[in-house]
């Protein structure tokens, strides 16, 4: 049987089964969501071989699977990240209701993002996202929570994205005749020259996924709401469909130059490369402001996401080799550590009974596994060298400064990279460092199979951080396949096109060194008069403070901050989407009430209908 | 005995004269019994002839000895079999879902049957005729039906629906009778294949007379706005499988004889843009107004129409492709919209109230019907992998051909809507706060086997959608291929008597 | 190797931290008298403590010397034993006034203690009600030289025999609620 | 293997040249500060005495691993920044593993130890810490604006992200750019005075008001740590100012012994009077609160940036 139909049989067996199971046991049920994604991993990565295709009709459409390089990028995300949750969320699942519906849907996201990596053609890659969308919105939804406020956005904005890829699809279909994605490039649908629509249709769709400006208010409440081993799905590899959508639109906009520089071909696209790069630049700014408001860790990293995913459409819409790669590699390493934090929020969810940071502090003693990926992922994710967030960031801002013309770009980026670290140090202050309160005072280290694929993914940011070349093969090759030409890299040295770049390996090499000299200095130094003591015994001028006074500071953490930035959070998306939806709302309320009801009024309706129509027949059927 | 057209209106009318006999000296279970062997006898006539049409082409039966044109005669193509089919079985699995359905109490049972029995008569004959008067005949047998089922119930609300569909109707009737009247005057035949090949002999401003009387007339039936305000109330007081039969059969009928119209009989360019704009505001006004709606029933109902408009347009776009995509609406608007209007009926009959607030968590306790509520709900507004998803493919698609991009991004708007209302439902259903008051009656089994096997219709159709498109394809092709028709109406003789 | 130094002998490595100590002296100021308003003009331009090397000090995990400026209050005694015993070895204590040493005026106060060093070692007395920067500084001075010859170990004391310091700290504190340290 | 030693070699030394320059220059201001408060003040030599005995104190207190590691991160923020600093134009003792990094790898690592730092204050569990910690890392959102900004400026003018090639640039056009972009150098200047954390932006440990803020529960050998992290770090900051912004010190083409004192002795010369500015500032400066000084930053500061880069570009 065919490796492709297998795989997604497998996984398509996995969500039945689990989907049965779910009555009897979670656990079982989990098991086998975790054993179908990750055999299906295993057939994925060991069977497959890049560019292999098969083609089959179904009605009078040509339907073409198969895997490229590029989709491998994506491939790694999903199924990599796809088993790791899957084998938390047997854990994290386990005693909660429902969980042969929480499997079923979260298998099948997981088929149908699978599914939209093997789609050479449209009409697939559509049934697939869409497969995908309303799967995940049964996730969002899962918890019952602001059910209808979160259930219809998230619905509405998909629709919105879904709807505006199918008029592409069809217009590319009207206009070249084909499904194939291949074709469609060749003959040259993305290309702004011909018709303009469809990229920019193609690109609203993708968009909505990867949570753009205007289009990202579905995405903090969703991320939040679902259950945590879903989002780290949703935000970890789900929205990287967007990506993977973008990247192949975006990159098709430029046409290349004799050296194989994307050079811009005329005005328009410019115009749409420059909206696109502001629009994810303010998105990262606007979602990070919000993120360092937030009081749930959820929320937090729900924000801090939707501002990732503007740092990787900068890249994206920037579309020279360093900034492409850059996207994609923050892609990838995006999926590692927000999976990973949103692992964190999940454990801490578990254990303690919520994420709320003015409720929970100070589980580091009790957490301290949960902790330390935490802490290796929030490194990552502030960019802090030497981890892999770096990587990305670093090619991401050289690439601004060096190849794009755009420098207020870089500062708006900046800012918003930098006013990250607030929120980076409000996550691990409010879940784990801290007083340690009574509330707390019970609460244990979680399971070990939650334990196992966070730490995995602490150590895989660690191994990107050194050699980061492990993932620039394959996106090497993967951008090579989307129309770069000689996509160079290096396992461990960054360079950019001044000549300039950083060296991974010594930057190890120090940090190692002088953790090792000081961390044995620190630690030998006094050791018989080091002693730890409880975060009570601190120094309140002299105060006592008792077990049940609570001295954390929790609420308002920024207050300055937001004093500061106040004018930035007047506005808000998602105030101007409201209106606009209240709106429509009372005039579909006044269309409703053409149905009056009456008998009479129909009657007068008919009437007045065909009196009409026997004035204006002639204008009407004889043209 | 040849299995010819005519025995799907011979049947009908011959069991519906026996049932009262029947029950009344045999068994008074025949009563219900009686017409699902109809339904079941009618769907094998269908199956029987779908597969002779493969070789012979068009099947025309003339009734009563008389050749076609003076004589009364029914066409069986692949398009009008294709919708005869599909009524056949739709109405063979509204029989199965009401034949326990527990509103409906024992002694009103056998004139439901009956009514239901002769509206799906009435429908079929509508598809099948060759005759315009003819087709006026069986339009009043399912309008009069349809007006006692909508009343059924016998409460102030229903009463007040089938008036109000009986005064709207009558128009409907009136308007028909004068323009096949009209016709009958200009060309003296009432056969549509010869009234289609002299049609060019009408002076034009008659023609477009007669075009506007029928497209009101047919317009009524076929829910156009703004001819469609009897419908909510129709839809939403009649029983639960009756709004289903509406949905699937009647207002199925009603697009047959519009499109039968524009289609065959006149050529008029101005019809097709017609058909686009109307469907297009049909759609828009319905789907908003469905948005709207705190009731269920009502709600379906808006959205059945919404749908109606949806085909119109695409019928109005004109290409084979987009004919194939209307058929396909028509198809999945016939399985989906029933599953609805089934599975929905028993949601708001476990609810207190027909809102759709009531609703909430009942997902738990009739878990598999809401679950194909559901499936009915995600395919209606066409999500893969489900049947509804290629229907507007097809639509979108040929739109896209003809570079209707303003029109497209219309539907889709629509759509949107279509899936907020939707899916405002699914999540109470699933997601809602549970009244622990309701006491939950579990539907019966053969509703439950009509409903499931809607609901594999809909997913197999959606993951291969292969198993249908051939029929429509051909469908398609009969409908637009204008000479055949009208040659085979006109030369194929096969008397039965 | 020792050095010897005012007929002190001491190990090099001691002497030298010893030199360190003396000339680096972070003061948490207790001020709760009214002897505190005499520490601003000790450390600002007029007398200027800080070219012996001392400074203040925000928290106790950061002073060497606990600087009592006047009566204790019972209510602030406990205050004045959890800083104390927040600080960290080597500290030092310097008790300022007279009412640190016999209660001053306040000898006869229901609700102030006496003698401070029957709960607190003290190393360091300053006498005077107030007592002048002067005074402050030469009783810095004084500590100064006890480090430097090795004698202010009044903390080990303190550790030695805090049976005996706790239950004259219980005697004055009635709701004893502090927390049990872990040297 | 020689290349390897003489590596090692130069980066202690450039570790100790670092630690001394920057203890030394703490001791210079607080006898400044007294000179200019009419007092006497401690000797210059004071921070050394105090270090001693921090680290000399026989008891210290952790309040976790966090707390424990705080120090370490700073200690590695610091060595790591200056072992990737060009330290001297060329010279073949001081350029340790400079080539191998970029301005955009220091500016990222220089928050490595702010972030540590407030990590472990976090440990502490001392509300004032925490207190700090937001009121430290807003402000640094606040100056990392124009900072950001005139690096980028210099960046573009130069077409390089390496500070050598910068140095360089400026040797060879005989202008500081201090001079040849004087909007960047304001900017960056202003950022300065957020850096060091003198008056008026010295909110984050607002003495009298937070305890000492972030620093609240260190002491003895942790408190030590951080001193010595701080004393390197501030001379990093100095001399990456100096190399940036007045060419830095030291010809190379010139690489001998006394070439290398002389070169040594100008980055003194040029980081002293540098510092000397923020000190200044600072000296006849009140206290802004934290949204004051943001604004500050933003304001300003940044409106300079902004023409900097703009003059870059010209």
């Amino acid at each position: 049987m065919n490796s492709f139909f297998l795989i997604l049989l497998i996984l398509l067996a996995g969500a039945a089964i689990s989907f049965a199971l779910g009555k009897i046991s979670s656990i079982i049920s989990g098991t086998v969501a975790f054993l179908s994604i990750a055999s299906a991993s295993v057939l994925f990565f060991t069977q497959l071989k890049n560019n292999t295709y098969i083609e089959f009709p179904l009605g009078e459409i040509q339907l073409q699977w198969g895997i490229d390089s590029f989709g491998y990028i994506f491939a790694l995300i999903v199924l990599g990240l796809g088993s790791l949750a899957s084998l938390y969320s047997i854990s994290y699942m386990q005693n909660k209701e429902r969980t042969g519906i929480f499997y079923f849907n979260f298998v099948l996201v997981i088929t149908s993002m699978v599914g939209i990596i093997f789609s050479q053609d449209f009409i697939s890659f559509f049934i697939f996202w869409e497969i995908m969308t309303w799967s995940s919105y049964l996730l969002i939804i899962f918890n019952k929570k602001d059910v209808k406020e979160i259930g219809v956005k998230y619905m509405i904005f998909s629709a919105i994205g879904a709807y505006s890829m199918l008029t592409a699809i069809v217009m590319i279909k009207g206009n070249y005749n084909t499904f194939l994605i291949s074709d469609a490039i060749q003959a040259g649908a993305f290309n702004f020259t011909n018709n303009e629509y469809i990229p920019i249709l193609l690109l609203i769709g993708f968009a909505v996924k990867a949570a753009t400006m205007p289009l990202h208010v579905w995405a903090p409440k969703a991320y939040s709401n679902s259950p945590m081993s879903f989002t780290v799905i949703f935000s970890g590899a789900m929205s990287k469909m967007g990506v993977l959508g973008m990247a192949l639109v975006l990159v098709r906009i430029f046409t290349f130059n004799a050296n194989n520089e994307a050079i811009l071909p005329n005005f328009s696209p410019i115009i749409l490369q420059q909206t696109l790069a502001w629009l994810g630049a303010i998105t990262a700014v606007i979602a990070t402001l919000y993120a360092l408001m937030q009081d749930d860790a959820k929320k937090l990293l729900a924000y801090s996401s939707i501002a990732q995913l503007g740092y990787i459409t900068v890249g994206l819409a920037i579309g020279t080799k360093l900034s492409v790669m850059a996207a994609l590699f923050l892609a990838i390493v995006h999926g590692i550590f927000k999976g990973a934090l949103f692992m964190v929020a999940g454990a801490v969810e578990r254990q303690a009974g919520t994420t709320d940071m003015t409720k929970v502090s100070g589980l580091i003693r009790k957490m301290p596994f949960t902790f330390f990926t935490a802490l290796i992922a929030i490194i990552a994710l502030a960019g802090i060298p030497p981890l892999g967030g770096f990587v990305g960031k670093w090619m991401l801002y050289e690439s601004l400064i060096t190849e794009s013309n755009s420098y207020f770009l870089v500062i708006l980026v900046f800012f918003s990279s930098t006013s990250a670290f607030l929120y980076c140090y409000r996550f691990l202050f409010g879940l784990f460092l801290g007083q340690e309160e009574e509330a707390t005072k019970d609460v244990k280290e979680a399971p070990i199979t939650m334990i196992i694929p966070m730490l995995i993914l602490s150590v895989l940011l660690m191994v990107t951080g050194a050699y980061p070349g492990i993932l620039f093969d394959p996106i090497a090759k993967g951008m090579e396949t989307i129309g770069f030409n000689n996509v160079t890299w290096d396992m461990s040295v960054l360079g950019n096109i001044w000549g300039n770049s950083v060296n991974m390996i010594y930057v190890w090499l120090t940090i190692v060194i002088v953790f090792i000299a000081a961390f044995i200095f620190l630690t030998l130094k006094g050791l018989k008069g080091t002693r730890y003591v409880s975060t009570k015994d601190i120094s309140t001028s002299g105060e006592i403070p008792l077990e049940h006074e609570n001295l954390t500071f929790q609420i308002n953490f920024f207050q300055p901050f937001r004093r500061a930035a106040a004018p930035m959070y007047k506005r808000s998306m998602d105030k101007i989407w409201n209106e606009i939806g209240s709106g429509l709302e009372s005039l579909f309320n006044f269309t409703r009430k053409i149905y009056t009801g009456n008998g009479q009024t129909y009657a007068i309706f008919v009437i007045a209908f065909l009196v009409l129509m026997l004035l204006l027949k002639d204008t009407l059927f004889l043209n | 005995m040849v299995i010819s057209p005519v025995h799907y209106i011979a049947v009908p009318l011959l069991a519906a004269f026996l049932i009262p006999l029947l029950s009344k000296f045999i068994h008074k279970e025949l009563a219900r019994i009686v017409p699902g062997i109809v339904f079941l006898y009618s769907i094998f006539i269908s199956i029987t002839l779908m597969l002779q049409i493969g070789d012979k082409g068009i099947i025309s039966e003339v009734i009563a000895g008389w050749q076609a044109p003076w004589g009364i005669n029914l066409v069986f193509s692949p398009f009008s079999g294709f919708l005869a089919s599909l009524m056949s079985i739709i109405g063979f699995l509204i029989w199965l879902y009401s034949y326990n359905f527990k509103k409906i109490d024992k002694e009103q049972s056998q004139k439901y049957h009956i009514l239901q029995m002769m509206m799906v008569t009435g429908a079929i004959g509508i598809v099948l005729t060759g005759d315009i008067f003819n087709l006026f005949v069986f339009m009043e047998i399912t309008a009069i039906t349809a007006y006692s089922l909508t009343s059924f119930y016998r409460e102030r609300d229903g009463a007040e629906a089938g008036f109000k569909y009986l005064l709207i109707g009558s128009f409907a009737s009136v308007l028909i009778l004068l323009a096949i009247m009209i016709l009958y005057t200009q060309l003296g035949t009432l056969n549509m294949a010869e009234i289609a090949q002299k049609s060019h002999l009408i002076p034009t401003s008659l023609k477009t007379t007669i075009i506007v009387l029928f497209l009101v007339g047919f317009g009524i039936e076929a829910e156009m706005f703004p001819l469609n305000g009897w419908a909510p109330d129709a839809y939403s007081q009649s029983p639960g499988p009756i709004g289903a039969a509406f949905a699937g059969i009647v207002v199925k009928a009603g697009v047959y004889a519009l499109v039968r119209v524009i289609f065959t009989l006149f050529d008029i360019h101005g019809a097709y843009d017609f058909l686009i704009y109307g469907g297009l505001i049909t759609m828009i006004i319905a789907e908003t107004s469905a948005l709207a709606q705190t009731n269920l029933k009502r709600m379906l109902a808006y959205s059945s129409i919404g749908q109606m408009g949806f085909v119109l347009m695409a019928f109005g776009i004109g290409t084979h492709q987009a004919i194939v995509g209307a058929l396909f609406l028509m198809f999945n608007h016939a399985i989906i919209k029933s599953l609805l209007f089934m599975s929905g009926s028993y949601l708001t009959y476990n609810s207190l109230t027909k809102q759709i607030s009531a609703l909430s968590g009942l997902g738990k306790k009739l878990p598999l019907v809401s679950i194909l509520f559901g499936i009915g709900a995600f395919a209606i507004v066409g999500l893969p992998p489900f049947s509804g998803f290629w229907s507007k493919l097809y639509v979108l698609s040929a739109a896209a051909d003809k570079n209707m991009l303003l029109l497209i991004m219309t539907i889709l708007a629509v759509s949107i809507v279509e899936i907020i209302y939707y899916f405002r439902v699914v999540s109470t259903l699933y997601y809602g706060k549970q009244n622990p008051e309701i006491e939950i009656q579990k539907p019966s089994i053969n509703a439950m086997v009509s409903m499931i096997a809607l609901g594999i219709t809909i997913l197999v159709v959606g993951v291969y959608p292969d198993v249908i498109t051939n029929l429509l394809e051909n469908a398609a092709t009969a409908l637009t291929d204008k000479a055949t028709y009208i040659q085979s109406v006109l030369t194929q003789n096969l008397p039965i008597n | 190797m020792t050095i010897t130094e005012n007929n002190i002998k001491q190990p090099i490595g001691e002497y030298i931290q010893n030199w360190a100590r003396k000339h680096s002296l972070f003061v948490l100021a207790y001020g709760t008298g009214c002897g505190a308003i005499e520490i601003p003009p000790t450390m600002t331009s007029r007398y200027d403590a800080e070219r012996f090397g001392i400074r203040g000090a925000a928290t106790p995990r950061q002073a060497d010397v606990l600087l009592i400026t006047g009566y204790l209050a019972t209510k602030s005694l406990k205050r004045v034993i959890r800083v104390y015993e927040q600080m960290q070895d080597p500290k030092y204590v310097i008790a300022f006034g007279s009412c640190t040493i016999n209660g001053g005026m306040y000898y006869d106060s229901y609700n102030t203690i006496n003698a401070l060093d029957r709960y607190i070692p003290v190393d360091v007395y300053i006498n005077g009600c107030m007592p002048r920067p002067e005074a402050v500084i030469s009783g810095f001075v004084e500590l100064q030289k006890q480090i430097a010859s090795g004698n202010a170990y009044n903390a080990t004391k303190y550790k030695e025999n805090l049976e005996w310091y706790r239950e004259n700290q219980k005697k004055i504190i009635k709701n004893w609620r502090m927390p049990d340290y872990n040297w | 293997m020689e290349d390897l030693a003489i590596k090692i070699l130069g980066a202690v030394l450039t570790t100790i040249m670092a630690f001394t320059v920057g203890m030394f220059y703490g001791g210079f201001v607080r006898k400044l500060t007294a000179r200019v408060q009419n007092r006497r003040g401690p000797v210059v030599y004071q921070n050394f005495i105090d270090l001693l005995k921090l680290q000399s104190k026989t008891t210290n207190i952790a309040h976790g691993f966090m707390h424990h590691m705080a120090p370490i991160w700073m200690i590695i923020a610091s060595l790591t920044t200056l072992m990737f600093l060009p330290i001297l134009n060329g010279n073949l003792w001081f350029p340790n593993i400079s080539f191998h990094g970029d301005l955009i790898f220091l500016l990222y690592m220089m928050v490595f130890g702010s972030l540590g730092m407030a990590l472990g204050a976090g440990q502490t569990g001392n509300p004032n810490s925490a207190i700090g910690v937001t009121r430290g890392l807003s402000q640094m959102v606040g100056f990392e604006i124009p900072f950001v900004m005139s690096l980028i400026a210099l960046m573009i003018q130069y077409k390089t992200t390496s500070i050598q090639d910068i140095m360089i640039a400026q040797n060879e056009s005989g202008i500081w750019n201090m001079f040849s972009n004087p909007f960047a150098f304001l900017a960056a200047l202003f950022a300065m005075f957020g850096m060091f954390r003198y008056s008026p932006f010295d909110i984050v440990g607002a003495p009298a008001e937070l305890a000492s803020g972030p620093v609240s529960e260190f002491g003895g050998k942790y408190l030590g740590t951080m001193m010595t992290a701080n004393s390197i770090f501030s001379f990093f900051k100095l001399t990456l100012y100096v190399n940036l912004f007045m060419a830095g010190a030291g010809n190379i083409n010139d690489v001998g012994i006394v070439a290398t004192l002389i070169a040594i002795v100008i980055l003194l010369i040029k980081t002293f009077a540098l510092y000397m500015v923020p000190v200044f500032y600072g000296w006849v400066s009140p206290r802004y609160r934290t949204e004051q000084a943001i604004r500050y930053f933003w304001a300003w500061p940044s409106a300079l940036g902004l023409i900097g880069i703009v003059w870059a570009l010209i």
